[in-house]
C-alpha cells in the first residue's frame, strides 16, 4: 500500500484516502468530428501501459478532491515524485521530448 | 395554513443519544456524543487568491487557515479542505445571516457559498484513549494531530473530517447518510475501552462547544 | 507417445525406483529459424502451440518463455473453468474451451483434474437477479447448462453459506452452472508442453523477447536474451507483459496491467464442494483437492507489473468471505500472491492480427483467462496458421476498439474468476 | 510426572501451577508456560498425526513456527481452529485438542497402509493416471479429497471479535531476540518512536532456549530482562508480545498479528478484548532481527515421531524442563548443537553425538561433551531411523571424511529421540515479500540478507549470517548505529560483549547419505508436511521440472501450512545437486506473505456483520420503518422496496400502490438521489460539454432531463438539472451513480478544461427529497404552502420554485417520474423526517399511500422511462434508447461521447433498441432477463434478438407492459416475436414504449 504526497495538501497519506484515475495526458482530440475511427479509437483506448516509469493520476478522493499526476515505476512500484496537473505537465512534456 | 411547529433531526436521531447520555468519567477511556444541528457552509474559492481571501474573511469575520488547519472565531471554525474549499461550521441560527454575507462578499469574485447544513452532523470523541480509538478506524497517522489541525480521511469504508481543538479529545465531521455507520463502527471499536456516551463537557474555550449552546432549541431558526 | 502415462507405466517405473521416467517435456537448443514462434510459455501459448502442431500440422514451433514455463498468470490465478457468459461472442468462444476441458486430459494424457464441482454465482440485489436471468437464459440458448438457484437451494449445495436476511448483502439467489469447476493449473501447462513437445515443438525456457525484427511491414523474427531467432509468423501470448512486447513492434493495445491478488488457506477436510463467486460482495472462493480454500481478491485499482498488490484489497476479500461464510471467520490464510491481468475496455479478449503481416497477438483477457485456456489456444493456432481468425474468434479482433462494436461483459466478467 | 519432565534452573514454566488438558480425549498434565508440543513431550505422547500422502506416522518436530507435523485441532464447536501447530499452541487450564489425522484412526491409518506403496505413487502421481474413463475422475476424487486436508473448518459463526490497530512508527523492530532487544534499546535511547514486535509468549528468542548464553558477563536471560525494564520505562518505545509480524508491503507498511487472548482459557477471555488484533504498521525504518530456524538433515526415516530437530531438543529442555528423550542420539555437522548433547546429558539422559566431521567440533567443546559423558562418533551418520509409530533407534554408516559418500557400515544404536542439526536458516522472509533477495552464503551455509539491508530496513543479527551471539550483536550493533545516523542522532552507547568461542567448520551436509543410489534406500524426507522426499525432487529434475519454481510444483515442496521453513534450504541443495549447479544459480523461490498464518477474522478486523459494508440511511426512515417498509439494497443505500399491508404479497401491494398514485396521490422518497451544487459563471458551458443535450437556453426557475454519456457514447447515468441562476445549477444523478458522476465531473475539470470557471459540491445529504405523486399531489401541496403559487399556468411542468412548505424553506421541482402531476419538496435534510409526516398528514384525506422502488418501476415503466443500469448496461447509446431528442447534434462543444456515435458500429441501424413489449396473453408478465427470438427456433446456438429489461403487471392498464431491447427494434413495431426464459415461450408483440398517457396530459394537468 503507497504512501502518496498529495501535492494540493502539502501531506503524505496513505493509498486508500486516493483513488487511481489512470494514465495522465491523454490529450483530448481538438476537433473530434475531425478524427478518423482510427484516431478516435486511439484516444478512447489505447494506452502506454507502460512497464516502468509511467505518469499516471491519482484524485485525493478523502481528501482535498483534487486530481493530480504521480511519475511512478509500475514494476519497483517506486514513486518519483507527485505535482499538480499543471507542473506536472511541464515536466511531462519536457521528458516526452528528449 | 395550520400552525405548522417544524421540528429537527440531527443525522443520528435514531439512536437516540440524549437518552443515552451519562456524566462524563474517568472510567470512560472513550467518551462519544453527537454536537446535533450545527450550521455548515462549504465556501469555495480560491483561497490563494488574496481578494478572495479577503472576501472570506469579512464576510466570516475568520481568518482563512492553512492547509489542513482550521482558524475560529465568533461565528464558528473555518477548517481547511482543499485549495479552493473551506467549511465552515457554525450555529444553526447563523446560517442564512451568513450566507447572505457571503453573497454580498463574494459579489464579482468567482466564489461561492453552498448551504450543507442538513448534510453533515459532528461527533466530539475524547477520553483517554481516543487517539488509539482513532487508530482502529482510520490509516491516518492519528498521534501526529495536534491543536488546530484538520485532518480530511478515510475511517472504515466512510470519510470524515478530524478537528483538534485540545488534548482532551477530537471533533468529527461526518455526512449524514453515513453517520449511522460510523457511528456503529465507533461504537464497535470501543468495546474495550469502556465506551460511554457522555454529555458534551461544557464549552470553555472550544469553539465547537460553544456553538452547540448557540444552537440550543430556544436559538433555533425560527421558520420562514 | 514415448512416454505413456497410466497406472501400468505407474507400476513399470516404481519397479525401477521411477529411474526410468523421461523429461516430459524436451529442453532444446533454439534453431535459428521456425515456420512460428510463439512468445509467452503460459497455458495461452503452450495450448497455441499444441493445436498448431495437432491441428494444422505446423510442427516447426518454438514456444519463448523469458522465465519457467506456466510461470505466469498460469501459476497464479484461482483455477476456475466456467463458460456461462453473457454475449454470444463470448459466449461461444468460452464454451468451446469448456468442450475441450471436458477431455483435455485423455487428450492430453496428463491428468489436468478437470473437476466439475459447479460454478455459483451469487446474486445480492434485485439488479443482480435480472443480470442473472438474462445470463441464464442466453445461456441455455446458447446451449449452455446453467440454473437459477433460489437461496434455499444454494444452502442445500453450500451448508455453510449465511443466507439469512441479516447479512449486509442478503443471497437473494444465483446463477450455477454445473459444469463449471476447477482445474489444476500447473497441470494444464505441464500438460500441454508434453503434448506440444511430443509433436515436435520446441519449449525454450529463460529466453526473454528482446526486439521484433520487422521488415517492410512484416514480421522476421525476434531478438532475445539468447540471439536473433526468425519465423515469418509470430504469435504473442504474454498476458500482461503483451503492452511492452506490442511496443517492440510499434502495436498499440488497449490494455492496462493491473495487480490481481489471490490467498488461499490452509489445508482443511472438504468443508465446501462448489465454486462461489460474489461480485457484489467482492469474493469468490472454491476448495482445493488439497483441503485449501482458493479465494480470489480484488483487482488493484493501479496499473502495475509488480506481481504483487496493496494489502487492504486482501483485507476486504477476507471480510467478504466471511459475510459469506460467517464460521471461516477462524479459517487461517496460508499464503498470498499477486499475477498481472492485461484487462481490455470491455473486459473480452484480444485475438487478432496486427498492422504488422505475420504478428499476432492473443491478449487481454484480464480475470479470466485460466478457463479460456484450450479454447484460446485453438482459435490462436488457427488464427496464425490460417492468417485468419477462426469463426470463434473473429468478433475479439483489435479494430472493434475503432468501430465500437465492443462485447461488453464486465456484468459477467466482474472482478472474479 | 513423566521421565521427560526434569526440572531446570532456566525453565520458563511454574512448576507451582499445574494444569490439565485433554489430547485426543484424554486427560494429561502440564504447567503454566507450557506449549501444548511441549506438554505432549513431557507426557510421552509421540503420535500426532499422519502424513499428508502416504499416512506415515508423524510427531513433533520443531519448537515453534516451523513445525510441518503436529498440526491439530483446538477446541470443539463454535471456538474451534483449525491446523494449529501445537509447538505455537501455549498451554492454558482446561485446554482440549484432537489430532487432525488418520482414517479410520490416528494408530490405524488405510493411508499408512497405501503408503507402503508409496513408490507407485511418486510426484506427478495424480497427474499420470486417473484420467480414464472421464466420468470415473470425480470418484477417484472424492476419495483424493476426503484424504487430504488436516482440520475441519469450524461450522458454527466465530463468537470472538477482531480488530485493527494502525501505527505510524519512527522504527519497527521485527523480533524480540537479543539483536532485536539492543536495536529497540538503541533506538529507544535515541528518542525514536520504537516498536517492537515478537511471535512468542515472552521475549527473548533464542536465548529462552539456550542456557549457556551470557551477554555482558551475565546470563542472557538476565541482560534481556534487564532490556525490557528499560524499554518499558521509556515512553516513546512500545513492546508487543505473540504478535507476527507476517508481511512486508511497500514503503515499509508492515502487518502483524497480535494473539491477545489465544492464551487463555475460553471461559476466562475478556468479552470486550478482541481475540487477535491486526497491526498496520507504517514505519520509516525497519530493523529485521528476525533470527535463523535450525533445518534438519536429510536420512532415512527422519520424519519418525521421536525425531526433532536439535534446535527443538535444546529449547524443550531449557525452556520447559522436558527432555524429549531419555536416550538420545544426535545427529549433527556442526559445533553449536554440542550445547544441545551437553544440556541432555546434564539433564540425565544418555546422549550420543554423531558428527559426521571426522575430528568433530573444537577441542574444548570436545572436551566439555567427553566431561558430560556424551558418548561421541565422529565420521558417522545416520543411514536410516528405526521404529514405526516411535524412533526406537537408527542404523549408522560411516562417511568418507572427505568425500560425502559412505565407506562402510556403522554400528545400530537403539535411542527413543533422535535429534539433529543441518544447520541454521535465515529468517529472510519479511526481507524478501517486497522484492528484497538474500544471496548464498557457501560458508554459513544459508541464504542471508546482505548486511547493508535495503532502502529503509536495516538487518540485524543471525538474519545475515551471524550465528555466534557476540557477532550478531556487533553486527546489530553497527547497523542499528548507522541507522540512528540516518535519522541525525548518534548514540553514545556500547555493544554488548558476547564472546563467540572458536568453533571448527561445518560440514557441508544437507543429504546424509546411506550408502544406496537415491531412492532405492528408506525414504529421507525433505518436507514433511507434503512428503517430499529427496529421491522425489531427483525425479522432478529427471522429468525436466528443472526451474526451482517447478521442482517445488511438481513436488509440492514448501507448499504446506510451514511454507518450508524447514525443508526449503535442504530441498534447493538436493536440487542443485540434481542439476548439478551451485545452490546459488539454482536460487530461492518468492517468499509471499503470510510468513506464519493468519486468521480471516483478523484480517477482516470490524468490517464484519453490521459494518462490512455502511448502509446509508435517509432522514425519513424511522417514517419508512414506522409504515412497515421492506428495504432493497441500491449501492450501499437502503430504500424502501414497498410498504406491504396486513398479509398483502408484494404484487397486491404494489399494485395497490400504483393504482393510489395514479388514482389520487402517492409519496415516495427520493432523497438518495445524488445532488450536486453547480456554480461558476462557465457552469452552463459546463454542462453542454458534460450532457449530451443542451443548456444555453434553461432560464432560472425551470428544470431540464439530461443524458451523460461516457466517452464511448453510451448512456452512464441520467437526472434533472434545475437551473437555480445564469451561474447556479442543481443537478441530480441517480442514486447509485452520485459518487461516480461527481467524481467524472471533477476529473474532466481539472484535467481537460481547468480553464472553465465552475465548481462542483455534492449536495447529495443536505437535501431531502419528498416526491408528492399524482392527480391530488396539488391539493395535497395546496394546504402546506402559501407562498408558492401553485397554479397550473404559473408553476408548469419542468419548473422550480423557491418557497416554505409546512414553515420550512423548500425548492420545490415540479417534475415527474411517473407521469403524474407531481411535486418533489426539497428542504434540509434535518427536515427531513418532519417534511415527509406533514405530507402524510395533509394527504391523508386523499388516501395518500407511501410507495417504495417497486412501484416507482412499475409507474415510470408505464411511461417508458428508462433506468440507467437497468434498461441499458453500458452498451446502450441514447440513440439506442430512442432518444435522440436528448442529443444536441447541433451544439458547438462536442460533448462527451458525441464522436463515438458516428462509428460504423455505434451508428448501424440494426443495434439493439428499447421497444415495449405486450405479451399476447395479458395476464403473463414476462420474466427480465427473458431472451427475446424472432421465432419459435430455440435450437442452440439460437438467434437472440434482444432481452427484457423490464416488466411489471400494470394495474392501471390491467394487464402486463415490458420494455426491451430489440435489434434494429424502432423499426418492428407491430412485429410479433418470442420471449423465452427457462424453457418457456411467451409471444408477444412489439409496442412503443410509452404505454400510458403518450402525449402528456397527466404530467402537465
Amino acid at each position: 500500500m503507497f504512501q502518496i504526497h498529495c501535492p494540493h495538501c502539502g501531506a503524505t497519506r496513505e493509498e486508500e484516502e486516493f483513488s487511481y484515475a489512470g494514465e495522465a495526458y491523454i490529450p483530448r482530440p481538438a476537433n473530434p468530428e475531425e478524427a478518423t475511427e482510427a484516431e478516435w479509437g486511439d484516444y478512447l483506448f489505447m494506452r502506454k501501459n507502460t512497464r516502468g516509469w509511467f505518469w499516471e493520476q491519482w484524485q485525493h478522493t478523502a481528501g482535498c478532491r483534487k486530481v493530480f499526476a504521480v511519475k511512478r515505476n509500475t514494476v519497483s512500484y517506486e514513486i518519483a515524485g507527485t505535482w499538480t496537473l499543471a507542473a506536472g505537465k511541464e515536466l511531462y512534456l519536457k521528458e516526452s521530448e528528449a | 395554513m395550520p400552525n405548522f411547529q417544524p421540528y429537527l433531526q440531527s443525522p443520528l436521531v435514531n439512536f437516540n443519544l440524549p437518552a443515552l447520555t451519562v456524566p462524563a468519567d474517568a472510567s470512560q477511556k472513550v467518551r462519544a456524543n453527537e454536537l446535533p444541528l450545527l450550521g455548515y457552509i462549504v465556501l469555495r474559492g480560491d483561497l490563494s487568491d488574496a481578494a478572495v481571501a479577503q472576501a472570506i474573511s469579512q464576510a466570516t469575520g475568520l481568518a482563512v487557515p492553512a492547509a489542513s488547519r482550521f482558524s475560529s472565531g465568533e461565528a464558528g471554525v473555518l477548517i481547511w479542505q482543499s485549495p479552493d474549499e473551506c467549511l465552515l461550521i457554525t450555529a444553526r441560527a447563523a446560517v442564512p445571516a451568513l450566507l447572505a454575507a457571503c453573497g454580498k462578499h463574494f459579489d464579482g469574485l468567482f466564489a461561492q457559498a453552498v448551504d450543507n447544513s442538513g448534510g453533515l452532523t459532528t461527533v466530539y470523541l475524547s477520553g483517554v484513549e481516543h487517539v488509539t480509538l482513532l487508530r482502529h478506524l482510520g490509516v491516518y497517522d492519528f498521534e501526529s494531530i495536534e491543536a488546530g489541525d484538520a485532518a480530511s480521511t478515510v475511517l472504515g469504508k466512510a470519510g470524515g473530517l478530524v478537528c483538534r481543538v485540545d488534548g482532551d479529545g477530537v471533533f468529527l465531521v461526518i455526512r449524514r447518510s453515513f453517520a449511522d455507520y460510523l457511528w456503529l463502527l465507533i461504537t464497535k471499536a470501543a468495546i474495550p475501552y469502556r465506551f460511554a456516551v457522555a454529555k458534551l463537557p461544557s464549552a470553555g474555550k472550544s469553539p465547537f462547544l460553544r456553538l452547540v449552546d448557540a444552537g440550543s432549541p430556544s436559538k433555533r431558526p425560527v421558520a420562514a | 507417445m514415448a512416454n505413456r502415462y497410466s497406472l501400468w507405466s505407474l507400476l513399470k517405473n516404481g519397479l525401477k525406483h521411477n529411474e526410468s521416467w523421461q523429461p516430459a517435456w524436451r529442453s532444446p537448443q533454439a534453431k535459428p529459424r521456425y515456420d512460428v514462434i510463439i512468445v509467452g510459455g503460459g497455458g495461452h501459448g503452450l495450448a497455441t502451440a499444441y493445436y498448431l502442431a495437432k491441428n494444422h500440422g505446423v510442427k516447426n514451433v518454438a514456444v519463448l518463455e523469458k522465465g519457467y514455463l506456466g510461470g505466469g498468470n498460469t501459476a497464479r490465478n484461482t483455477t476456475i473453468v466456467r463458460s456461462n457468459y453473457l454475449w454470444d461472442e463470448a459466449a461461444q468462444l468460452y464454451e468451446h474451451a469448456m468442450k475441450l476441458w471436458e477431455g483435455l486430459s485423455l487428450d492430453l494424457n496428463f491428468n489436468v483434474m478437470f473437476s466439475q464441482r459447479g460454478v455459483m454465482n451469487l446474486g445480492h440485489t434485485l439488479q443482480d437477479m435480472r443480470d442473472i436471468e438474462r445470463r441464464v437464459n442466453a445461456n441455455n440458448l446458447n446451449g449452455i447448462d446453467g440454473v437459477v438457484l433460489s437461496p434455499k437451494e444454494i444452502q442445500d449445495i453450500v451448508p455453510l453459506m449465511d443466507i439469512s436476511a441479516k447479512t449486509r448483502y442478503p443471497v437473494m439467489g444465483a446463477s450455477y452452472q454445473p459444469r463449471g469447476g476447477v482445474a489444476r493449473h500447473d497441470a494444464v501447462a505441464w500438460g500441454f508442453a508434453r503434448g506440444a513437445s511430443e509433436l515436435g515443438v520446441d519449449i525454450i525456457e529463460q529466453c526473454e523477447v528482446i526486439d521484433m525484427i520487422i521488415e517492410d511491414g512484416r514480421i522476421k523474427g525476434v531478438k532475445t536474451t539468447k540471439g536473433d531467432i526468425f519465423a515469418d509468423r509470430v504469435g504473442c501470448v504474454a498476458a500482461g507483459n503483451s503492452t511492452p512486447l506490442a511496443k517492440m513492434a510499434g502495436v498499440r493495445l488497449p490494455l492496462e496491467s493491473h495487480p490481481l491478488q489471490a490467498f488461499v488457506s490452509e489445508s482443511m477436510k472438504p468443508c465446501l464442494d462448489t465454486v462461489v463467486m460474489s461480485n457484489a460482495v467482492h469474493g469468490y472462493v472454491s476448495q482445493s483437492d488439497k483441503g485449501e480454500l482458493v479465494i480470489g481478491a480484488g483487482i488493484d485499482s493501479y496499473l502495475g507489473y509488480g506481481q504483487r498488490g496493496s494489502p487492504h484489497v486482501i483485507e476486504h476479500t477476507a471480510a467478504a468471505i466471511i459475510e459469506l461464510f460467517p464460521s471461516f471467520s477462524r479459517v487461517r490464510m496460508n499464503r498470498q500472491w499477486g499475477g498481472i491481468v492485461d484487462v481490455a475496455p470491455d473486459a473480452c479478449p484480444i485475438i487478432s492480427k496486427t498492422k504488422v503481416k505475420g504478428l499476432y497477438f492473443n491478449c487481454g483477457w484480464g480475470t479470466g483467462g485460466f478457463k479460456a485456456t484450450p479454447g484460446s489456444g485453438y482459435v490462436f493456432a488457427h488464427t496464425i496458421a490460417n492468417d485468419e481468425a477462426h469463426p470463434l474468434n473473429k468478433a475479439f479482433a483489435l479494430d472493434r476498439f475503432n468501430t465500437g462494436h465492443l462485447i461488453d461483459e464486465h456484468g459477467a466478467a466482474g472482478v472474479a474468476h | 510426572m513423566s521421565a521427560y519432565r526434569v526440572h531446570r534452573s532456566s525453565q520458563r514454566i511454574n512448576e507451582k501451577a499445574p494444569l490439565t488438558f485433554r489430547f485426543d480425549g484424554k486427560k494429561y498434565q502440564a504447567f503454566a508456560g507450557d506449549t501444548l508440543a511441549s506438554a505432549l513431550i513431557a507426557n510421552g505422547v509421540k503420535l500426532i498425526g499422519r502424513s499428508f500422502k502416504y499416512g506415515r506416522p508423524r510427531g513433533i518436530v520443531g519448537h515453534g513456527a516451523e513445525e510441518p507435523n503436529a498440526l491439530i485441532q483446538l477446541e470443539t464447536g463454535a471456538h474451534t481452529v483449525p491446523d494449529l501447530k501445537a509447538t505455537q499452541v501455549e498451554m492454558y487450564e482446561g485446554l482440549s485438542a484432537t489430532t487432525t489425522t488418520g482414517f479410520p484412526s490416528l494408530n490405524f491409518d488405510l493411508k499408512g497402509l497405501a503408503g507402503q506403496f508409496s513408490r507407485f505413487m511418486p510426484p506427478g502421481f495424480y497427474y499420470k493416471t486417473f484420467m480414464g474413463p472421464a466420468k470415473a475422475w470425480p470418484f477417484y476424487e472424492e476419495i483424493i479429497r476426503k484424504a487430504a486436508g488436516y482440520g475441519r473448518a469450524p461450522v458454527d459463526p466465530d463468537p470472538e471479535f477482531y480488530d485493527h490497530l494502525h501505527h505510524h512508527v519512527d522504527v519497527l523492530v521485527v523480533g524480540g531476540g537479543a539483536c532485536g532487544l539492543w536495536a529497540a534499546t538503541l533506538a529507544g535511547r535515541a528518542g525514536l518512536k520504537t516498536l517492537l514486535v515478537d511471535e512468542q509468549s515472552e521475549a527473548g528468542g533464542w536465548m529462552l532456549s539456550d542456557a549457556r548464553a551470557v551477554i555482558d558477563g551475565k546470563p542472557a536471560m538476565k541482560w534481556v530482562s534487564e532490556r525490557l525494564a528499560e524499554l518499558k520505562s521509556l515512553s516513546n518505545v512500545t513492546v508487543l508480545t505473540r504478535t507476527t509480524a507476517f508481511a512486508h508491503h511497500e514503503q515499509n507498511l508492515v502487518q502483524a498479528v497480535e494473539l491477545v487472548q489465544d492464551h487463555l482459557p475460553i471461559a476466562q477471555r475478556v468479552a470486550t478484548l478482541p481475540r487477535q488484533r491486526l497491526h498496520k504498521i507504517r514505519a520509516h525504518h525497519v530493523v529485521l532481527a528476525t533470527g535463523a530456524i535450525e533445518r534438519p538433515l536429510v536420512y532415512g526415516n527422519n520424519d519418525r515421531p521421536g525425531v526433532l530437530t536439535a534446535a527443538a531438543g535444546q529449547t524443550y529442555l531449557n525452556r520447559y524442563g522436558v527432555a524429549v528423550g531419555r536416550k538420545v542420539l544426535l545427529l549433527t555437522h556442526n559445533d553449536a548443537s554440542y550445547d544441545t548433547a551437553l544440556d541432555l546429558a546434564e539433564a540425565g539422559s544418555r546422549v550420543t553425538l554423531i558428527d559426521t566431521r571426522q575430528r568433530g567440533a573444537a577441542a574444548w567443546r570436545l572436551d566439555a561433551a567427553k566431561k558430560a559423558g556424551v558418548e561421541l562418533l565422529l565420521g558417522y551418520g545416520i543411514a536410516e531411523v528405526q521404529g514405526g509409530k516411535a524412533a526406537s533407534g537408527a542404523k549408522l554408516v560411516k562417511l568418507d571424511p572427505h568425500c560425502l559418500t559412505v565407506t562402510g557400515k556403522g554400528p545400530t544404536l537403539s535411542a527413543d529421540a533422535i535429534l539433529s542439526s543441518g544447520g541454521l536458516t535465515s529468517t529472510v522472509h519479511l526481507f524478501c515479500h517486497n522484492n528484497g533477495r538474500p544471496y548464498w552464503n557457501e560458508e554459513r551455509l544459508s541464504f542471508v540478507t546482505p548486511d547493508e539491508g535495503r532502502q529503509g530496513i536495516s538487518v540485524a543479527g543471525a538474519i545475515t549470517g551471524r550465528w555466534g551471539l557476540g557477532e550478531a550483536l556487533a553486527q546489530t550493533h553497527a547497523s542499528v548505529s548507522a541507522m540512528l545516523i540516518g535519522f541525525g542522532r548518534t548514540s553514545s552507547s556500547t555493544c554488548p560483549v558476547s564472546e563467540d568461542k572458536d568453533i571448527q567448520p561445518t560440514r557441508r551436509v544437507f543429504r546424509v547419505p546411506d550408502g544406496k543410489p537415491e531412492g532405492h534406500g528408506a525414504k529421507a524426507l525433505v518436507d514433511f508436511q507434503n512428503d517430499v522426499a529427496a529421491a522425489d525432487i531427483h525425479l522432478a529434475v529427471r522429468e525436466n521440472y528443472r526451474s526451482i519454481e517447478h521442482v517445488k510444483r511438481y513436488t509440492a515442496l514448501g507448499f504446506g501450512t510451514d511454507q518450508g521453513k524447514l525443508s526449503n534450504v535442504n530441498g534447493f541443495a538436493i536440487a542443485a545437486e540434481a542439476l548439478g549447479m551451485p545452490i546459488s544459480q539454482v536460487g530461492t523461490t518468492t517468499y509471499r506473505p503470510a510468513y506464519t498464518p493468519v486468521t480471516f477474522g483478523a484480517l477482516a478486523g470490524s468490517h464484519v456483520g453490521d459494518t462490512f459494508d455502511p448502509r446509508r440511511y435517509t432522514a425519513m426512515q424511522s417514517s419508512h420503518v414506522a409504515r412497515g417498509a421492506l428495504f432493497e439494497t441500491v449501492g450501499q443505500w437502503m430504500r424502501p422496496w414497498y410498504f406491504p399491508k396486513g398479509n398483502e404479497t408484494m404484487h397486491q401491494a404494489v399494485d395497490r400502490e400504483c393504482l393510489a398514485t395514479r388514482n389520487s396521490v402517492g409519496v415516495m422518497d427520493a432523497s438518495t438521489l445524488g445532488k450536486i451544487d453547480i456554480k461558476g459563471p462557465d457552469a452552463r458551458e459546463f454542462l453542454n460539454r458534460i450532457y449530451s443535450n443542451a443548456w444555453t437556453k434553461l432560464d432560472p426557475g425551470k428544470c431540464r432531463y439530461g443524458l451523460m454519456l461516457d466517452e464511448n457514447g453510451m448512456v452512464m447515468d441520467d437526472g434533472v438539472t434545475a437551473c437555480i441562476a445564469d451561474d447556479h445549477f442543481y443537478m441530480t444523478t441517480t442514486t447509485g451513480g452520485a459518487a461516480r458522476v461527481l467524481n467524472w465531473l471533477e476529473r474532466w475539470h481539472q484535467t481537460e478544461w481547468p480553464e472553465l470557471k465552475v465548481r462542483f459540491t455534492s449536495v447529495t445529504d443536505h437535501w431531502s427529497t419528498t416526491a408528492v405523486v399524482g392527480p391530488k399531489s396539488r391539493a395535497v401541496l395546496q394546504k402546506l404552502s402559501s407562498d408558492i403559487d401553485l397554479s397550473a399556468d404559473t408553476f408548469k411542468f419542468m419548473d422550480w420554485r423557491e418557497g416554505t412548505v409546512a414553515g420550512v424553506p423548500a425548492r420545490v421541482c415540479r417534475i415527474s417520474f411517473s407521469g403524474e402531476l407531481a411535486y418533489e419538496i426539497n428542504v434540509d435534510a434535518c427536515y427531513g423526517h418532519y417534511i415527509w409526516e406533514q405530507v402524510m398528514e395533509a394527504g391523508k384525506e386523499f388516501g395518500i399511500t407511501p410507495y417504495g422502488t417497486e412501484t416507482m418501476h412499475v409507474l415510470r415503466a408505464e411511461k417508458g422511462f428508462i433506468i440507467v443500469g437497468q434498461d441499458t448496461d453500458g452498451s446502450m447509446s441514447p440513440i439506442d434508447l430512442n432518444m435522440a431528442w436528448a442529443v444536441g447534434m447541433k451544439k458547438p462543444f462536442s460533448f462527451l461521447g458525441k464522436r463515438s456515435l458516428s462509428r460504423s458500429d455505434t451508428s448501424r441501424s440494426d443495434r439493439k433498441q428499447l421497444v415495449g413489449l405486450y405479451t399476447e396473453d395479458p395476464k403473463v408478465v414476462l420474466a427480465e432477463g427473458a431472451q427475446i427470438l424472432s421465432s419459435r427456433n430455440t435450437q442452440a446456438p439460437a438467434d437472440m434478438q434482444g432481452h427484457v429489461t423490464s416488466s411489471y403487471h400494470s394495474a392501471f392498464l390491467g394487464r402486463s407492459i415490458a420494455m426491451a431491447v430489440l435489434k434494429g427494434g424502432l423499426k418492428r413495431e407491430g412485429d410479433t416475436v418470442y420471449v423465452w426464459a427457462h424453457g418457456k415461450m411467451h409471444p408477444a408483440k412489439v409496442v412503443s414504449s410509452v404505454f400510458v398517457d403518450q402525449e402528456g396530459v397527466r404530467q402537465h394537468a
